[in-house]
């Protein structure tokens, strides 16, 4: 095993350890927290985020950045809703035609950045904003209950040996994304157009095309996001999903991955989605406020991030410190 | 001229035009109370733009601005409720308490060389939250929003003549900072600092110094705009501002500023944000479905920036063609 | 179509502009719900149409607020600009929006409020009676109870005046009336389904013995209901909405929720849309104070839920 | 040490280490006033680490710094040795772009209204003009930065050097982006600088101009003072023997033109690119190697990017192993091309990933099966095969490349395509910031890719490297070929007369 592949893996490591730590501080506090009910339930309730992430992670790999995700989500859960109960399709078929609907929308929005030059930010921030817009109109802003069909509605809900069926999507997706990302060649193509455009181009890469790929990959696993959460909660309704965009990135950042491109860690992706899922559940345990939970989030993030840049959590308090002594002698 | 002017002509002339169709297709357009609520609505978003704008032109992002409406707001209705000082002395330090998030922003992004959008998307969780727990609360502990009737307090949301006193501040704070911007020496440093970071360290420039001023810039403008919006509302809410981001961003890109740095400045901002504030004002006017409203605007930014640039593409290669005839003319002449 | 009807808002507004405003002949009234995106404002919508709907020199024009007061502020300032001539409001939030509503009644523009009164008088408010009805299922709920047991709360967002309306009538029953119900947990699922789901199973973990829960809006309701079944608790826990949509009567019916405050929206909508008419035509006169229409709320169970006419499920 | 003393600079006794092996040991470093003193050393002698403590960019562990006879204390900064008049002008410029000639010079230094903050733009514009004038400059003080070609960028630089009263200029690799003329021009200024009294520190890796230009000569060799040569004392051969502490032994027969008789690899036909190329035409075969000479400008790389199949061309056919042949990159790949390219950093290296990656990205098709997945220990083993046929240092493939020495990312450069079943290579400025060791290892594998019948094109402004790697030079002026050199004896002067466009004694 070769220097950098341990640095890489005890970066990993580090997450999985305070991952662990995590669980081990709120078992103390919950004895409700370390029950297989439980951790179900917080796998259950992360697996949205999950799945988006595992998706979106190859935007900020390539050095770009998704904030439609969560309007994208919205607007595939009411389209299979029309396809299923308005136009009377079959279930399958209607998810298909959906995940096709997906694949435009990320194909626009990776040819808007790459063929037009348009910042990734701006063109998924309108596209956020116009994906609702649509939405709306489709949906004539009703919030839609989606009865049947029956088999639609055991995607979200439907059971497997005890566990539920969106927590295989979500390890099936994130699998799969962990095998693209480091075992296929577009996966290297990814990471090398983060790390150099131009030097990714001029040994073979086509930026252009690996980028839309990865827009359309991140609109697919919204669209597959958005199918489950319809499932889910049976319901179709264009503000679901409001503001998931930055619990994604949330997670993607968490898991180590720098929005700069370049790098990126698929499991990194996971448990900082899953870390998120323990503080909020945590704080539910404890029947603390919600408005702890962005603050906790918040402070998570920022503590992640300090570690990810090589800063041992008491050496920067300790760098903190320093400087404002140094500031305070300088007075 | 510059591919900017000619860029901030077309802005304008847009502007105008639109402005000139609805007045005809909608006759309360073109009526001095709509105007002056229109620029009121420009005002509220522009003061929070023009420190963005800097953020910007640093090559950084901000997205913490509407959390800092929000807790501003909240510091603000605290004094109110729960202490008699006066409005003059409490808006300074609500508008300081701005200064200091952005102080920390800035902080952890120079200091620990953080991704600004991380950073800023950390705070905005934070300052959300923190918002929620200082909100004034009634005797069961629910939030409760305060009628504020604080006379001098009030007083930043009324007008001046026809005029309000935001939309007065708004085009001072923009002259005043565009005059710090293009000539003083801390101006000249944040434009340095966003187009080559290593280059101006090198010249003497501080650029940590820089970065973190800007940020508090920006915090303090968004705590401005935070005072006028609860003047205006008489009240403060603990999501007030959450969500504005976006219109914030959207109006310094539509006013020319790149997410590149080194380049941008406050007039574009101005041009940008009444720009949109001018179409969805008029989207309200022309009685089209509410849903229409998102796509229209979410449209208008990606073409504007499409325009963009494919204007400036097309001007450089003009540039450079008139730069290689004018190489060989001078050549041909040795 | 469209083209008519920009043709009757010019001679509207000329009409208005020439200040000979007793010989209008058309009339424009403006909608301002919270968002648009919700079952009961959208059936607040229909209700209102449908009043308005054999009045020709009428149009009707509905916004959308995106729940945010700042947003909605601007939204009643544009209407007041048009020169709207009645505006039907939901204000996001009293504090916030009374200053509008202010603005509105000196222009002469009577403003009906909707659910959630202002703090300064105004024509009129239509409401549902949110703390009212809040008792009200708490009583239900503890008369189902037998008076002792546990119960969580599904709260709306922290500041989001209606939830907190309807909690506090909740809680104020249940410390009256059944003092040995203890309410064991209470969190913010945002309004939303999918927040119900998830904050529906940290009371299930924590909570072996839980009886009911109320969720301050239908749609928490059905996620919590999610939650239960998936937990295979659900009829050991009786769930209680409020608002009374379409869905979760349907749900009701089934036995899977137990009940929800229904009000019939479509009247309401109509109710407040016609009081507007009223004044606008002189029927009415505006009073000092605001006028105060209750629309009461109705406990739909199983039992009754077959008196809500199909026609009046929205 | 008094001010009037003839030193300007007086250092004793340096040591520096960061947190590791020393990197300065025991330094000393003394300059004259108004001389030009080159400092010399391979990559890694401690050259750059010395100016940075001149400077104030990093503080020394022991020793003493005099300047202008005053003492430098250890707690030095950049900003307080610009005060002092120490000033470097950098490899990497390092003006700010979309500002004019005018603030950038006065940068930090505005002139302000009398008693005002405010920045007086036009007396700013008018004296910046008027130290532009006394020096006779072609500039115009209110010209924004992007537009002006790279060597009046500098030029700029030494006006903001010279705007801050330096007594000391520190050049360090100038003339890396110059073409020849620009670098004449470059020199015509330095040695006004010195007429003018001001000290020049020169730092370059090329031997010929460090002899034209300096007084004195400081070599340094891995951390420590070899010698300081006098002017009489310096002869190239002498710095290059002292500096890797052998004599390279060059060799001369190289200069001389070698016919190639091997296969046509590459035929370009009257190709034509609107303002950029102009009708070019040319062969280049197995076992060749084909220089391209010229003035930077001049169409040089353009010509390399058509090729290979960056850019695309208006007219012109190109036959590539005797078929027809339209480029573009992936087809290019796929056929046996290499291609090294001119800016390392920016479009050679992928500095964030490690070897393996860098390597892998050109060599996809060979590390990975029909349904695209990559094997891993076929990447690692192709790495590794190129790590060690360039003595890539360190040779851990996971190093990230953006942590290798200037040389070392170039043979990962290179590297990727060695694996290759290489045809052609097409290397630009093979060698631009690298050290000597490096260089002639950069050398010693295109001649072995060339006896090993691969086709190599190489393009560079370092003329003595062009006549030496080359068999064959053709040389290109705006745009056309001007002149081939294809047999015989080529000297250097004859290249750069050709690029200038002085043949046979006419001017083109």
């Amino acid at each position: 095993m070769k220097a950098t592949n341990w640095r890489r893996l005890i970066v990993d490591f580090r997450l999985f350890g305070i991952l662990l730590l995590m669980m081990v501080v709120l078992s103390f506090v919950s004895d409700r927290f370390l029950t297989v009910d439980n951790l179900t339930n917080v796998l259950w309730s992360v697996c949205l985020i999950g799945i988006m992430s595992v998706g979106a992670i190859y935007a900020p790999i390539t050095g770009g950045i998704d904030l439609s995700v969560g309007s994208i989500a919205a607007l595939s859960g009411i389209v299979a809703n029309v396809l299923m109960n308005v136009y009377g399709l079959n279930w399958m078929l209607a998810i298909f035609i959906t995940l096709g609907i997906g694949v435009l929308i990320g194909w626009v929005n990776g040819m808007v950045t790459t063929k037009f030059l348009v910042p990734a930010f701006i063109v998924t921030m309108a596209a956020k904003t116009y994906l609702f817009g649509v939405a709306m109109l489709v949906s004539n802003g009703d919030q839609i209950t989606i009865m049947q069909p029956k088999e639609f509605l055991i995607i979200g809900v439907g059971k497997f040996l005890g566990i539920p069926i969106p927590i295989y999507i979500m390890i099936i997706l994130a699998v799969g994304s962990h095998i693209l990302l480091k075992h296929t060649v577009f996966g290297r193509q990814a990471i090398a157009v983060g790390a150099n455009e131009v030097s990714a181009k001029l040994s073979g890469v086509n930026p252009d095309r690996t980028r839309i790929i990865v827009y359309i990959i991140s609109a697919v696993t919204a669209t597959i996001a958005g199918i489950v959460m319809a499932s889910l909660t049976q319901q179709a309704f264009a503000m679901n999903a409001t503001g998931y965009e930055f619990d994604v990135i949330t997670a993607i950042v968490i898991g180590g991955t720098s929005l700069m491109g370049g790098n990126g860690s698929v499991t990194g992706a996971l448990i900082g989605a899953v870390m998120v899922g323990f503080i909020n559940n945590g704080l539910n345990l404890l029947d603390m406020p919600s408005s702890f939970h962005p603050i906790a989030t918040g402070l998570v993030i920022l503590i992640a991030l300090i570690m990810n840049q090589g800063f041992s959590l008491p050496g920067a308090v300790k760098k903190v410190l320093a400087r404002f002594r140094t500031a305070e002698s300088l007075k | 001229m510059s591919v900017s002017a000619i860029r901030r002509l077309i802005l304008v002339g847009l502007l105008i035009s639109i402005g000139a169709a609805l007045s005809i297709a909608s006759p309360s357009f073109l009526t001095l109370d709509n105007l002056m609520t229109l620029l009121q609505e420009a005002s509220l978003t522009g003061i929070v733009a023009i420190g963005f704008t800097l953020v910007l032109i640093t090559a950084g992002i901000d997205m913490s601005i509407g959390a800092v409406i929000a807790i501003t707001s909240m510091v603000c209705v605290n004094f109110i409720s729960y202490t008699h000082l006066p409005a003059y002395v409490f808006i300074p330090i609500a508008l300081a308490g701005g200064c200091l998030i952005g102080w920390v922003n800035g902080f952890f992004i120079t200091y620990f060389k953080l991704p600004e959008f991380i950073v800023t998307l950390a705070t905005r969780g934070i300052l959300a939250g923190l918002a929620l727990i200082a909100a004034v609360k009634d005797d069961q502990g629910f939030v409760k929003n305060v009628f504020i009737q604080d006379e001098v307090f009030l007083s930043f949301g009324e007008t001046v003549g026809p005029v309000y006193i935001v939309t007065i501040v708004f085009f001072v704070l923009a002259f005043a900072t565009q005059l710090f911007l293009k000539r003083t020496r801390a101006g000249t440093n944040v434009y340095a600092t966003g187009a080559n970071p290593t280059a101006s360290r090198l010249s003497g420039i501080n650029t940590d110094r820089t970065l973190i001023g800007v940020y508090m810039f920006s915090g303090f403008c968004a705590a401005l705009a935070s005072i006028f919006l609860s003047a205006r509302m008489m009240t403060a809410m603990p999501d007030f501002g959450i969500g504005s981001e976006m219109d914030v961003i959207a109006s310094v890109v539509i006013g020319g500023t790149p997410f590149t740095g080194g380049v941008g400045d406050i007039w574009g901002t101005v041009i940008g944000t009444l720009f949109l504030a001018l179409i969805k004002n008029g989207i309200l006017k022309l009685g089209l479905s509410p849903y229409i409203q998102p796509i229209v605007i979410g449209g208008i930014i990606v073409v504007t920036v499409i325009a963009d640039v494919w204007y400036k593409g097309f001007a450089e290669k003009r540039a450079t063609r008139i730069a290689r005839q004018k190489q060989a003319l001078a050549k041909e002449g040795v | 179509m469209a083209k008519t009807k920009l043709m009757a808002m010019l001679t509207a507004l000329l009409v208005t502009a020439s200040g000979v405003a007793t010989a209008q002949t058309s009339y424009k009234i403006g909608y301002l719900p919270s968002t648009v995106g919700q079952a009961l404002t959208q059936a607040w919508r229909v209700g209102i149409e449908n009043a308005l709907k054999d009045k020709k020199n009428v149009t009707m024009q509905s916004l959308d607020a995106q729940m945010k007061a700042e947003i909605q502020v601007t939204m009643m300032d544009d209407f007041i600009n048009q020169g709207y001539n009645a505006i039907i409001l939901q204000p996001i939030d009293a504090a916030a929006l009374t200053a509008s509503v202010k603005k509105a009644e000196s222009k002469g523009i009577p403003v009906i409020t909707l659910n959630t009164d202002t703090m300064l008088p105004h024509a009129a408010c239509v409401t549902m009676d949110d703390t009212g009805a809040g008792y009200m299922v708490a009583e239900n709920v503890g008369k189902s109870l037998g008076g002792k047991g546990n119960v969580a709360i599904l709260q709306s967002p922290p500041g989001a005046q209606a939830g907190v309306e309807r909690e506090k009538g909740f809680r104020a029953a249940l410390a009256k009336q059944y003092p040995n119900i203890k309410i064991v947990g209470a969190q913010n699922a945002q309004w939303n389904k999918d927040k119900g789901i998830e904050i529906m199973n940290s009371f299930l973990q924590v909570n072996k013995e839980l009886d009911a829960v109320f969720a301050v809006n239908d749609n928490m309701a059905e996620g919590a209901m999610i939650a239960a079944e998936s937990a295979g608790r659900l009829g050991q826990i009786k769930i209680w909405g409020f608002n009374g949509q379409k869905s979760t009567l349907a749900l009701i019916e089934q036995g899977k929720i137990t009940g929800t405050a229904y009000t019939n929206a479509y009247n309401q909508g109509g109710m407040a849309a016609k009081y507007a008419m009223d004044l606008l035509t002189g029927a009415k006169k505006k009073g000092a104070a605001t006028e105060i229409i209750k629309v009461p709320p109705f406990a739909a169970t199983k039992d009754t839920v077959a008196q809500i006419k199909a026609e009046d499920r929205w | 040490m008094s001010a009037n003393s003839p030193l300007l600079l007086e250092c004793k006794g340096i040591d520096k280490n960061y947190n590791g092996p020393m990197v300065l040991a025991n330094v000393d470093f003394s300059l004259k006033r108004g001389e030009i003193h080159s400092l010399v050393g391979e990559n890694g002698a401690g050259k750059s680490t010395l100016i940075k403590i001149i400077t104030g960019v990093t503080n020394r562990n022991a020793g003493s710094i005099v300047f202008e006879g005053q003492s430098v204390p250890v707690e030095h900064n950049k900003i307080a040795s610009e005060r002092l008049g120490i000033a470097v002008i950098y490899q990497e410029l390092s003006l700010i772009h979309g500002m004019s000639v005018a603030q950038n010079i006065f940068l930090t230094k505005e002139p302000l209204f009398a008693g005002l903050p405010i920045i007086d733009i036009n007396k700013m514009n008018r004296l910046a003009q008027e130290m532009i004038d006394k020096y006779g400059f072609d500039l115009r003080a209110t010209d924004i930065i992007d537009k002006l070609p790279i060597a009046q960028r500098q030029t700029v630089e030494i006006l903001k050097a010279l705007s801050n009263k330096a007594s000391l200029m520190i050049m360090d690799e100038p003339t890396s982006s110059l073409t020849s003329t620009e670098s004449a021009q470059l020199f015509k200024i330095i040695r006004l600088l010195k007429s003018e009294g001001i000290t020049v520190v020169y730092i370059s890796h090329r031997m010929e101009e460090v002899f034209d230009l300096s007084d004195r000569v400081t070599v340094l060799r891995d951390g420590k003072l070899v010698t300081v040569l006098e002017k009489e004392q310096i002869s190239p051969a002498e710095i290059i023997r002292l500096m890797i502490g052998r004599a390279l032994s060059e060799d001369e027969s190289r200069h001389r033109m070698v016919k190639k008789e091997g296969e046509v690899v590459l035929e370009v036909e009257h190709l034509c690119c609107e303002g950029k190329l102009k009708d070019i035409s040319f062969k280049v075969r197995q076992g060749e190697v084909l220089g391209f000479g010229g003035l930077v400008g001049s169409g040089r790389t353009e010509l390399m990017r058509a090729i290979y199949g960056i850019d695309g061309f208006d007219s012109g056919r190109l036959t590539y192993l005797g078929k027809n042949y339209v480029p573009s990159v992936e087809k290019s790949i796929a056929g046996g091309y290499g291609f090294v390219p001119e800016e390392r950093r920016l479009q050679g290296i992928m500095g964030g990933i490690s070897i393996v990656g860098n390597i892998g990205v050109a060599n996809l098709d060979a590390i990975s099966n029909s349904a695209g997945f990559v094997s891993g220990t076929k990447e690692r083993e192709k790495a590794d095969k190129a790590i060690s046929l360039l003595k890539v240092k360190p040779a851990n493939p996971d190093v990230l490349v953006g942590n290798l020495s200037g040389g070392n990312q170039q043979k990962v450069v290179v590297g990727k395509w060695l694996i290759r079943d290489l045809k052609l290579l097409i290397v630009d400025e093979p060698t631009v910031g690298i050290d000597i060791g490096a260089k002639e290892e950069m050398y010693q594998t295109i001649e072995r890719l060339a006896c090993e019948g691969v086709a190599v094109i190489v393009v560079s402004s370092d003329l003595p490297e062009l006549t030496r790697l080359s068999d064959r030079i053709i040389v290109l002026r705006k745009g056309q070929i001007i002149k081939e050199f294809a047999e015989g004896v080529v000297t250097e002067e004859d290249v750069l007369r050709a690029a200038s466009g002085i043949v046979e004694g006419g001017t083109q």
